[in-house]
């Protein structure tokens, strides 16, 4: 049998049945490669429920620093009967499978075409602790000790970690550190270790990856952190997977960054509510009295919240709204991650409406750029949603560290305080003075006399007096739509990366790939796997939404673009055709929705595909382009 | 409804604490109906506020959908308002309250506003103990969609288009006394004596205060009492085309502490009011909840301070808040800076 | 001064307070034209209050049947101070201006170029009647009186008009009469009668109208009819503007229709919701059991219903939705008139979704697809969003007799009942049996031991047994797809007229114009008008959505194509792009979006300016099709 | 939880009055935690069901999303189910009534489904009195989302992120008797003898009947009662890891009318249920608020039928429905036909 081999590349997946602290134990894995200087990029997979389901856990470690999903199985881990006959089927021929040997392997479950690891789990936490509770926990801790063993991880580095993770409780250290030592033992003893995959520290590692500082996160706490320092003092939500962490987060650290010395009061305010309507009409109260305030949810609040999107839309009130996108349609697949929000969002509520939206790639950029939606709510006094999703959201991710300027300023945005209105030549709440489509607000009590003004979500006048004129109607509304044309400055320009050099094209077609959020770390994977086999394809990140106008030229400069993302329908593919005049004919859909994330290997072989059937017609559509 | 409102003021009005006079406290002109109980209510507002001397731009006015809910128009002009969606004022108010501890907020609403759609957030408003003043301008149906029955409707009311409401109403009063509001009244639209000082009282409280006003929708529905004598009247407005809405006077009434008042209203039922006498106690909830069920078995609405705990502990003190408004915090309150943010990025490694 | 003259050509507009009872009064002034045979389209501009706000009437008389808005004021009729000034400026040079001339006209209200008419109706109500009620009321029917001398009206039909209003009410009937009496004869004896723009029976009515067995009737009127014929038992509704006379009317015709003749019960039910989340909750409850269920909404509700569509596309649930449309975006003009809940309700919820949608173009289309609407909810089991428009639902249109079929059979689609479960080889919720997306359901409580299953709004496999696995989830959504390009033959397809030959041609171009609902009277209109300014427009209107494969060819077939909305987006065009792959060069939209119905004017004057600007471009961007 | 379930059926197993066994009863597997209390409830419902001897197939279950709204996914296999959006359920459950009068319809949702998001339906579910059994299994916060407080959670409880609720809790046995359910009651999951008859009699009740089910959720909190006492069971907790939930045995409990009985939760904290004694009167609403109102003032949970009026009026009643089902009714009853469209063409022309 000819075993897969690979130092820093590979993947390993652990089946578990949740509720067992499999996570925790399985993160302590992903994390001391990490701390090896390794590129690692755990992802966890779980079911919808709390205990007694089949959840997986996935690491990929690559030395080149692709932290995109990459799809098959190198090695399995396998604590869960429930699932064992998948999860044998599923590792890749000369792969590994390491399982509870206590009872003995069913005979339907061997297969001739990879290596089996038999560890007596449970039989040794049986023998080793009487508590039944840490009977069933350390034997995490002891398959990952054994792993150690497997792959060669540092050993040290895993004691430290333990040593962090329960800093004050010695017996819970000891007894961690004693069911690693038990695994690694165990499996030095009786197998023949390390593997032919297996940990280098150093070694292939790209140069850039090992002079890097980076951090190990997940964008849930990346983006709790860019509001506690984008100035958000007002958080009001609903709990729903996979946006929950991000205000649990929010309350873990405001409730250390932001009690006020002296008092002991609080500087901020979190309200959980009673459902995704009031979380975000608190919001919206919020943010029209001044203060800088957000929301964070799922798909189902989404919806739910559409109405009062459609409001602060046209009564021009600042509100950030964080949506972790997960499976839809309706509940779809509530622990699964899809980029599936983007229409619903973009165009949310009835009537003719245009929301802000931010894509974040990494939890680096999670944090900028809820700092940055704070500014812009006010900047463009407009909802702005940051579309994050469940696998950026909820998986650590090795990312940059979190840079902060000190010399940042709060940007409020036009608000005119009692000086400003006391100076103002003629002041009206919608009166467009700098042609940008942006006027100036007031905020309630600021002035004795004046700048007080009825904010409505019916139509009005430039002096926020109700009015059913068909003309103030239409100035209003063509204003909303000039506010949107100047926001295309205001908001984070798409990235372009420097082609890669191909020696011999295989094809005559200006090919491009367009993409955004947690479908960019697959899609460069792709793309240089593409231009290793002779396909030269150019990038553009997309970063928001309204579109920067270098998306138009970029797509000008190319024959074909392909528009990779996480939905059914193309949704963000629609959005470029609808906003931004796009011959469909050009842009070519690159779609994974089946809940996991999108893997470079599915990229790589769409793209293949579609060249293939593509290029002729192209050809002879555009003859002036070929 | 008065599109023609005198401009002239009298120059020797008389001024409160601040030097406002009342019409300092004014609003834009009503597009109400005439005679339209809402319009007193927000008279009364008015000159509440005029009378406790709250400088009007430290005022915040928030409101739903609803002819109800256009009420703040037409009063304070010199105070910010929003008029939100419709039965979600709530979530606006809390948000709004939480960016600025210091203003007096003032929500109105209508019963089709409160107890339809805006049922759930309004029992959660409670439950928060938001500080405001929430006033219910109660009519029993829906006045700016044209009449249909609210949930607040008696059972067996009878409206305008002549379907008879099988379901009971909703005492808005019992709710929120069950829901552990601080606050609890009840009003008539056209009683200023008792309505003006409960909401002063509303305002003055540190907390959520709730006053339900009963305000007859001249047009499409008078029948808020339990006992209701239909006259002629009624048979008479049967024959208008829909879209006619006669010119009416709006009711006032005035009647004492302890005694039951019939008022007859435009289409001739007569509700019955009955004043809690001034020996009423106002701090045993559960003794307000009964009186309140007592007096609609008799067909009466009981009206009165019905409930005040002057010490619920407030949202702003749950929540710990600073005394500072969250919205005049700068980056040195709120921004922890690059120092703290380096030793996360270390906790991170 | 020249005046402007024209038999059964032209437009009048009343100016009234609303509350005074004029809505009723212009009624009957519309109403009477039609019972001349004299095709007439009235439309009522009222403001979003109750009483004592101005509020308009339009009434056009045209003899080749548009009935579209046209724009510009003939003859204004003014009864309302607040608005004088305005109204006198609107009318056109050389039209006319019936006002109370009980107080004499301001001085800054004379203009040389109309001729005015004075009738002292305040004055006459204030002699004749003592009850001041009816000094209000009858002052309209003065003025009709008036209106019915000067124009020619017949004046035995007002009578019989009045006679049938007010059937059993003599004293009624005979005080209305004599207010009618008083202004004709004021007006005969103070006024050259009839003045030269006048009605005349035959006349000059295009022959295919005089024809007709038109009858007058608003849509929502006729949405609800559709209910009733379509056998729906199940209404659940709460009020907004412009949507509510569709319950409204429904209760009524059920009232009358529905009771059971032998107990006196209802064979329908009724429910005034607590909010639209809930009437559509009650909707989809109600339809998942079997009952044919519908409510009724605009703008804000359609928002809040957002969630629930999501459920019940993807728990294949019937649903009918008639969305009333009206200006937005929030709370926009409540009472104003707009086609821009287009996307909203195409792409309903967040996730992957489509939605089925219907595009009535008049009364009696509201009538036959409400009919259908039940039909193909069950068909393709999932919703049906009627797109109607406050124009289209709340004011009297021309419309062809509503037919009927006795033969008609419910279609009640897919459902196996207990023999059907009983003779099924297999059945599975879920399993696409017939390759066309559509699966077999069945009702609770039909088999006592087969065809149980849950539904839900989350993952399940063919056997609708709850499922995380992406291979579920796929092959569940691309069924959903594949059951949405079946609806495309389900659905009404689009409707072209014969082209207008036209003697010489101005352009190169192959024309043509799209457009859907209340925007086909006046794109009709405004084609024939460049028609016989030398350009030749083909059109379809479309009236469904998923779109009919004769949309794409219709528009492959045309060099241009303009596409004509009443949204500010060019929400269709939008659609259209998204779902069938056009070029957006292809598709120039033509737009009104002020909240009044889009004119036949407005549409030439902006198909001419886009040809004088476009037409170079077209031909330089596709020389191939020149 | 127990996903593999003994598959072999004893032979004998007594049947009920239609030959059911109580197999025939069964649902899937359930996933929820072991021990969790909404298992308790499945099977009192169950157990209910065939006691009462309904024909499976004629009950149709209905629920929101939670823990507690996957419930109807373990009973009942033979019935249809809904498992329809958070919050919403008694709309969709008031629209399937409406169209099939015949079934017997069962809700179950959870406090966060009831009290927070589904408040407003709630209310309106009761005020229509839509014939149903509606069940809550109430355990103070919302177990599938990890845990937060719910709005029923008690003022004062801690929860297992260590945050302490600054809220009262909603009471949603006095908000039934408030807004006039003609049947509430209120029991533990783990009583089964208490449980199983009132769902039978909820059942059978011609109407609206609430039962709020106290069910400890054994992960993330178990504080309802208004008496705590905390071990150190509890600490011990703490430093397990997050994605830890050990395996733990249902609570049952067993005690007699008229006593209080305390029930010791899997973290310590102790609930005290108070069970009516044989002569609570249930006719009288005023007094069961007030019984159920000083019971929580001693801190303890009132369990029991707490209030039934037999002969409240319920929607189809109120709504004139017919006695056919609508979902069956053909074109005969339902479409006018040709000739009647003529004759309205006629008045409009
Ligand atoms: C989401 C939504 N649904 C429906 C409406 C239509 N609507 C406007 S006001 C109103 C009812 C108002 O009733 P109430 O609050 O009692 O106020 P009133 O007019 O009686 O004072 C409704 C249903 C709306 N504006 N928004
Ligand atoms: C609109 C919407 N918001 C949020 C959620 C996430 N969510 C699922 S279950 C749940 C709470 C459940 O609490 P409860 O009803 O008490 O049930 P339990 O799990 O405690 O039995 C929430 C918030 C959702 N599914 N839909
Ligand atoms: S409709 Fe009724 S509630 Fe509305 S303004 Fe008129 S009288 Fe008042
Ligand atoms: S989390 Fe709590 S409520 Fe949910 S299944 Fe587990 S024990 Fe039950
Ligand atoms: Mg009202
Ligand atoms: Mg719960």
């Amino acid at each position: 049998m000819k075993q897969i081999k690979g130092i820093n590349d590979f993947m390993v997946k652990f089946a578990n049945v949740n509720g067992t602290g499999s996570a925790s134990a399985n993160h302590l894995f992903a994390k001391a490669i990490f701390r090896m200087g390794i590129p690692v990029s755990p992802r966890n997979i779980f079911p919808s429920n709390i205990q007694g389901l089949p959840t997986w856990y996935e690491v990929r470690v690559s030395s080149k620093g692709y932290l995109g999903r990459r799809g098959g199985v190198d090695m399995m881990v396998c604590v869960n009967p429930q699932s064992m006959e998948k999860d044998v089927a599923s590792v890749a021929p000369g792969g590994y499978f390491l399982f509870d040997n206590t009872k003995p392997l069913a005979q339907n479950l061997k297969r001739d075409d990879i290596t089996y690891f038999g560890v007596p789990l449970t039989e040794m936490c049986m023998r080793e602790y009487d508590n039944p509770r840490l009977q069933q926990l350390l034997k995490n801790v002891v398959y990952v000790g054994a792993m150690a063993a497997l792959l060669d991880i540092k050993f040290s580095i895993l004691k430290d970690l333990l040593s962090d993770q329960f800093k004050g409780k010695e017996k819970l250290i000891s007894s961690n550190v004693h069911a690693l030592e038990m695994g690694y033992q165990y499996a030095t003893e009786t197998f023949n270790c390390p593997l032919p995959i297996k940990l280098q520290i150093g070694g292939n590692v790209a140069p850039h990856i090992l002079e890097s500082e980076h951090i190990l996160m997940n964008g849930n706490t990346a983006a709790a952190l860019g509001a506690i320092y984008g100035g958000a003092t007002v958080a009001a939500w609903y709990p729903i997977t996979p946006s929950t962490s991000v205000v649990d987060a929010f309350a873990k650290y405001a409730e250390r960054m932001r009690i006020d010395p002296g008092s002991g009061k609080k500087n901020f305010a979190i309200v959980q509510a009673e459902d995704e309507l009031a979380a975000m009409g608190m919001v919206v109260g919020a943010g029209w009295n001044g203060a800088r305030a957000f929301t964070a949810t799922s798909g189902p609040g989404l919806s739910l919240m559409s109405e009062f999107l459609g409001l602060a839309y046209f009564a021009e009130v600042p509100v950030v709204l964080i949506d972790v996108q997960r499976s839809g349609p309706s509940t779809g697949m509530p622990t699964r991650s899809q980029q599936s929000d983007i229409l619903a969002a973009a165009y949310a509520s009835h009537g003719d409406t245009k929301q802000v939206l931010l894509f974040p790639a990494t939890p680096r950029e999670c944090f900028d750029m809820t700092v940055q939606a704070f500014d812009l709510a006010e900047q463009l006094q407009t909802p702005v949603i940051m579309m994050s999703d469940l696998d950026l959201g909820m998986n650590d991710w090795m990312s940059p560290p979190l840079e902060w300027d000190d010399n940042y300023q709060m940007d409020r945005g036009k608000v005119l305080d009692a000086d400003g209105l006391d100076s103002a030549e003629k002041w009206g709440r919608y009166l467009d003075v700098d042609g940008d489509g942006i006027c100036y607000r007031t905020l309630p009590g600021a002035h004795p006399e004046k700048g007080a003004y009825f904010t409505r979500g019916s139509s009005k006048n430039e002096m926020a007096v109700y009015s059913e004129s068909g003309d103030d109607y239409v100035q209003n509304v063509d204003r909303l739509l000039r506010k949107f044309e100047t926001a295309k400055d205001y908001v984070p320009a798409p990235k372009t990366h420097p082609p890669i050099e191909v020696k011999k094209t295989k094809t005559k077609l200006k090919l491009a790939a367009l993409f955004f959020g947690t479908s960019a770390s697959p899609a460069y994977e792709a793309v240089e796997i593409l231009a290793d086999r002779g396909y030269p394809i150019n990038t553009m990140r997309i970063r928001a939404f309204p579109f920067h106008e270098n998306l138009d030229r970029f797509i000008d400069d190319h024959d074909l673009v392909f528009v990779i993302e996480q939905n059914r329908d193309g949704q963000m593919r629609q959005l470029i055709m609808n906003e931004c005049q796009i011959a469909p004919v050009k842009l070519t859909s690159v779609l994974n929705y089946s809940g996991t994330p999108i893997t470079a290997r599915a990229i790589v072989r769409q793209i293949l595909e579609s060249l293939d059937t593509k290029s002729a017609d192209i050809v002879s559509l555009h003859p002036e382009t070929a | 409804m008065s599109y023609i409102k005198p401009k002239f003021r009298h120059p020797n009005l008389p001024t409160n604490a601040l030097g406002f006079t009342v019409a300092d406290y004014d609003g834009a002109i009503s597009t109400l109906c005439a005679g339209c109980g809402h319009d007193s209510i927000s008279a009364a507002i008015q000159n509440a506020c005029f009378l406790s001397a709250i400088p009007p731009h430290r005022i915040a006015k928030l409101s739903g959908i609803g002819c109800s809910s256009k009420m703040p128009t037409y009063f304070l002009g010199k105070s910010h308002g929003f008029n939100s969606v419709h039965g979600r004022m709530p979530s606006v108010a809390t948000g709004a309250s939480l960016a600025n501890r210091e203003l007096t907020y003032i929500g109105v609403s209508g019963d089709g506003d409160t107890a339809s759609i805006g049922m759930g957030q309004f029992v959660h408003l409670i439950r928060r103990n938001v500080n405001m003043a929430y006033i219910v301008a109660n009519n029993g149906c829906y006045g700016l969609t044209k009449g249909q029955d609210s949930a607040t409707a008696d059972l067996g009311s009878v409206s305008k288009y002549g379907s008879t409401n099988p379901f009971d109403g909703i005492d808005l009063a019992s709710l929120a006394l069950l829901q552990g509001a601080g606050f609890v009244g009840r009003s008539f639209s056209g009683d200023k004596e008792q309505l003006e000082p409960l909401i002063r009282a509303a305002m003055a409280h540190k907390g959520f205060a709730f006053i339900d006003v009963v305000s007859p929708c001249v047009t499409f529905n008078n029948h808020l009492g339990s006992t209701k004598s239909y006259t002629e009247t009624r048979e008479h407005l049967d024959s208008m085309p829909l879209d006619f809405v006669p010119m009416r006077e709006e009711i006032s009434t005035h009647y004492d502490a302890g005694t039951t008042q019939g008022v007859t209203l435009h289409d001739g039922s007569v509700i019955h009011l009955h004043k809690a006498s001034s020996d009423y106690q106002t701090d045993d909830r559960n003794a307000a909840m009964i009186s309140v069920q007592n007096a609609k078995d008799e067909g009466r609405i009981l009206t009165g301070l019905l409930y005040l705990d002057p010490n619920s502990q407030n949202l702003d003190q749950n929540l710990k808040l600073a005394t500072k408004p969250l919205n005049e915090m700068g980056k040195d309150e709120l921004c922890p800076g690059s120092r703290v943010l380096n030793s996360i990025n270390e906790g991170l490694r």
